[in-house]
């Protein structure tokens, strides 16, 4: 059994998380709608959908190619406070990640640098109500788990988990990054759009990160 | 949804078209959704670039030529726009004597300006400069906010800045110029109605018959509290008292007094609004020297006002009344 | 109703202080409602008076000044002047060389402008001509109607008559223009929403979510009839084609095309209209040479627009072109 | 019995018809909202109140002179079609009763010339739907009750019982003057808004006009 991940993992899980945005779209918007401004799910599926128009045009030659082009489309499509942070993210993610195929252990490095790279950008902290609150705990979940021995499969599972926990954990916050710091209080009691992104992502890769039955 | 459109995902390429079609001395990237003044870039002249989520008109498009903008970037509606945008504009107005950015202080407008000013320094000699517009009281500007936002005083800054750029003045006193507006200038903002995003389908919020948005920005979000409609009076009060209590307007050279409609509320109201913000200012002490009433800085269809008082001396006087010839601002020439 | 407003018997008194502030260059009489051009009256000019109802703001008081009108009277909202303040500007811009009263074509506008030029035949020596604008093909110009309505091509009337009278031209010359001018316009406006006039408190028509009004005027009057929504493309050819249909605009020096919006709708729907209808016009053999997009001829807050062109000569170009410099239309000076 | 009106019953008349206007004045705009601008109502009240104000200040020498005043005062505060209409209607009605009380007679006589100044004015005809078709079926009831040999009360109670009937009938017809003839066909199935003004004077001659019992 290869424990080795490669491009047709990789582009499943691009292509997960862009169907998963697709199907979810109005659903982010109208979160927004209530803490921001009504362009979440319409922003991540532009772009999204530019990123599967980019793969349908033939596979890339590795990973960090791959992850270079979700995050390079995502920048020059999607334009507003997401496309730079999810465009970093991946852009991050390729570099941290390599060239070669993935283990485990890479997969876990080049998320937590992905998610650095978001906070780098957006200096945004745990808290603030942000898609930090939902990738956060993932990585850390994910880490813990992989040092507990959990195999890659059940790791991206907790960090589904901890991600969706994270998601919903934003609620109560008072937020105090992006458009919907300036409702102040009011911002107490909305689900944070990007978190709810954010937590599709991880649950995409938890769906898509299963290495082939070799 | 009721709106002259065709298809939502079309609206920015569409209107962009538009704007060509109506205004042949721009130069007009429909693709790349960048508006660029016909005769740029301008040897030896700073170049100045802005843009913004779309929805916003006439801002930003409507204010390059002569004067003012030397070339603005058109997001999707209430999206900043790419990077790629961005430094397709600067390289475009790039006169050999520096660019300058100014960026709503949005997170998503500064990250965007900030990696297309990165890319810039990568890829060329170009100088750039960035002006962050943040004037709206309506939001504290604390550690724990994403700061204040930017709002009516960038249509301001835009024309003082653009004014010292055509005199001529280096990127430093251009770049000054704009941080002096930004010092000197405060907003605060109020909805009547919603408006609807056209990807969105529907109002971004609900607002009873009964009820106002207070300290709303620009993109439709809902404002920071909600009260019962009032006479335009109070809404005057409601208004220029939080601006008046963040800055010292009184004294010196006057002041500028913007009211600004939000796209679809009727001029008569925003003249019967100027009456009564003079009012307010002469029960302040606060005396006017110049003027502008008219929707510059849009939401969409919402309805509602902004107020903008920038603090003004001696040269920022003589650039509010330098020539200007842009689509949407235009005298002198 | 949510309106910038305080009472509604007010709101135009208290709008016009509102101009009076803002524009100081002009002489605002707030108890006559007459808008005059601060050096009125200019000797040996013809005077342009025009006027109307308000609600249609920046007409007609957003056009009075160097290059256009010499007074507007303002009305009560959507209800024509009385002959009073038709007389007082009459007499306020009387230079000596005759007066042009421009008359949207309504009952009651005409009636009243009609007593007034009565009123100062009796009293004065001054010469008063009447020109009567009526554009609009949404109406059948019979005998069984109050005939043709007076819309768009008011404004761009008033531009090229008012430069016609600043560069001289006798009373008569004045007068030719502007019949030239309406004989060669058509107009065809539409309505998504109608528009409350805060007297009545209530909108004028209910407009479902999913049905517009085609062939309204600007009084929130219902058109002449209700269809399904559509895109913007077939709202161009709802608009344009009767407008072609009424008069050949193909060939000479092409057509002055004006995109009108009625007020609740935003510049960056008017835009992508102004695509649209090039996209006809190019379709039907007619070359646009000059253009005009923007939200000068209002019913209050109702969304929708008016499409009008006017078939240009040498002359009209020239006019058209020509310095004017009022607080809504302003350029070459 | 005296037979003879003077200034008691017609500044009666006139009081009578701006109580009359102001109480149905949402009705008169309601009925203008359908075929016109939704501002008769407004329009009217905005007159006659002024017209009251004056009357306040001090009653006039004779009826021409009242007339007079009422007549100019609708033409420069009312605007729109119905100042002048109803401005020119006082006016001439002034012109033709003269300074002199008035009997029977001269009443017909006065609404007659008043009614023909509409007429001047507006350039209707009957059955295009304006305050027309209220005014004219009311002066010819009244001259032909009066020809009939009826006394005045109860010639003015036919005049207001034919303007009812005339403004009633305006509902089936196709406006052909005033805004409302821009609808076409979709004026139809609506009364005209100034015919039902004219009813509301009409009715308050018939109440009003009533000679005082000597
Ligand atoms: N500084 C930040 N750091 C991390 N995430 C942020 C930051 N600012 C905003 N976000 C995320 O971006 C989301 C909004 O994205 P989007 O609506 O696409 O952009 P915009 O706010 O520009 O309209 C928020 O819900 C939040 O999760
Ligand atoms: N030419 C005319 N002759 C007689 N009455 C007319 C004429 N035109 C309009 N009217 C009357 O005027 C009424 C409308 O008055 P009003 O609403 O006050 O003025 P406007 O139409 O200018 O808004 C109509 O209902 C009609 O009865
Ligand atoms: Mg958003
Ligand atoms: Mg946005
Ligand atoms: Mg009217
Ligand atoms: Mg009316």
């Amino acid at each position: 059994m290869a424990q080795e991940l490669g491009i047709p993992e990789f582009e499943g899980w691009i292509r997960a998380f862009a169907a998963a945005v697709a199907e979810h779209r109005d659903e982010l918007t109208t979160l927004d709608s209530a803490i921001g401004d009504a362009d979440h799910g319409t922003n991540m599926d532009r772009g999204m959908a530019a990123v599967v128009a980019a793969l349908d045009g033939g596979p890339p030659a590795d990973g960090a190619a791959l992850f270079k082009l979700v995050g390079a489309t995502l920048v020059s499509k999607v334009g507003g406070a997401s496309g730079p942070l999810y465009g970093t993210f991946f852009l991050r993610l390729a570099g941290a990640g390599g060239s070669g195929p993935w283990d485990a252990g890479t997969v876990a490095k080049a998320l937590r640098a992905g998610v650095e790279g978001v906070v780098a950008r957006g200096k945004a902290e745990p808290g603030d109500k942000t898609m930090l609150d939902a990738l956060l705990p993932a990585c850390d979940a994910l880490e813990a788990a992989l040092a507990a021995g959990q195999p890659l499969a059940d790791a991206l599972g907790a960090a589904a988990t901890a991600a969706v926990e994270g998601r919903d954990a934003t609620k109560p916050l008072q937020a105090r990054k992006g458009r919907a710091s300036y409702l102040g209080e009011r911002s107490i009691g909305h689900v944070d759009p990007g978190a709810t992104s954010a937590a599709l992502l991880v649950e995409a890769a938890a769906t898509a990160l299963v290495p082939a039955q070799g | 949804m009721k709106k002259l459109i065709n298809a939502a995902a079309e609206v920015v390429p569409e209107a962009l078209r538009g704007m060509a079609a109506a205004h042949p001395e721009l130069r007009v990237d429909v693709d790349n959704r960048v508006v660029v003044r016909g005769d740029a870039p301008v040897r030896g002249k700073v170049g100045l670039v802005s843009g913004g989520g779309s929805g916003h008109e006439p801002m930003h498009a409507g204010f390059v030529g002569p004067g003012m903008l030397d070339a603005a970037c058109a997001g999707e509606v209430f999206t900043s726009p790419v990077p790629d945008q961005v430094v397709a504009a600067t390289t475009a107005v790039d006169g050999g004597a520096g660019v300058l950015h100014i960026v709503k202080n949005y997170t998503g407008d500064v990250m965007n300006f900030e990696m297309a000013a990165e890319l810039v320094a990568a890829e060329s000699g170009t100088e750039v400069n960035a002006v962050v517009v943040d004037d709206d009281v309506a939001v504290q500007d604390s550690l724990y906010t994403a700061g204040r936002r930017g709002v009516g005083a960038t249509v301001l800054l835009e024309k003082m800045a653009g004014a010292a750029a055509e005199q001529g003045r280096p990127l430093a006193g251009v770049t000054e110029v704009a941080r002096t507006v930004n010092a000197r200038a405060r907003s605060m903002g109020l909805a009547l109605t919603s408006c609807t995003v056209p990807a969105a389908g529907k109002p971004t919020f609900d607002l009873p018959e009964n009820e106002m948005e207070v300290g709303i920005g620009i993109h439709g979000e809902p404002g920071r509290r909600r009260v019962p409609v009032a006479p335009a009076r109070e809404i005057a009060e409601m208004l220029v008292e939080p601006v008046l209590g963040d800055l010292d307007f009184t004294g010196g050279d006057g002041v500028l007094a913007f009211v600004n409609g939000m796209g679809g509320t009727p001029l008569i109201e925003l003249y019967l609004m100027y009456a009564e913000v003079v009012g307010v200012l002469e029960k302040a002490g606060v005396t006017v020297a110049r003027s502008l009433v008219g929707s510059y800085m849009t939401s969409l269809e919402m309805a509602g006002c902004s107020v903008t008082l920038v603090r003004m001396d001696d040269d920022l006087l003589r650039l509010w009344d330098a020539p200007v010839r842009t689509p949407a601002l235009r005298w002198g020439v």
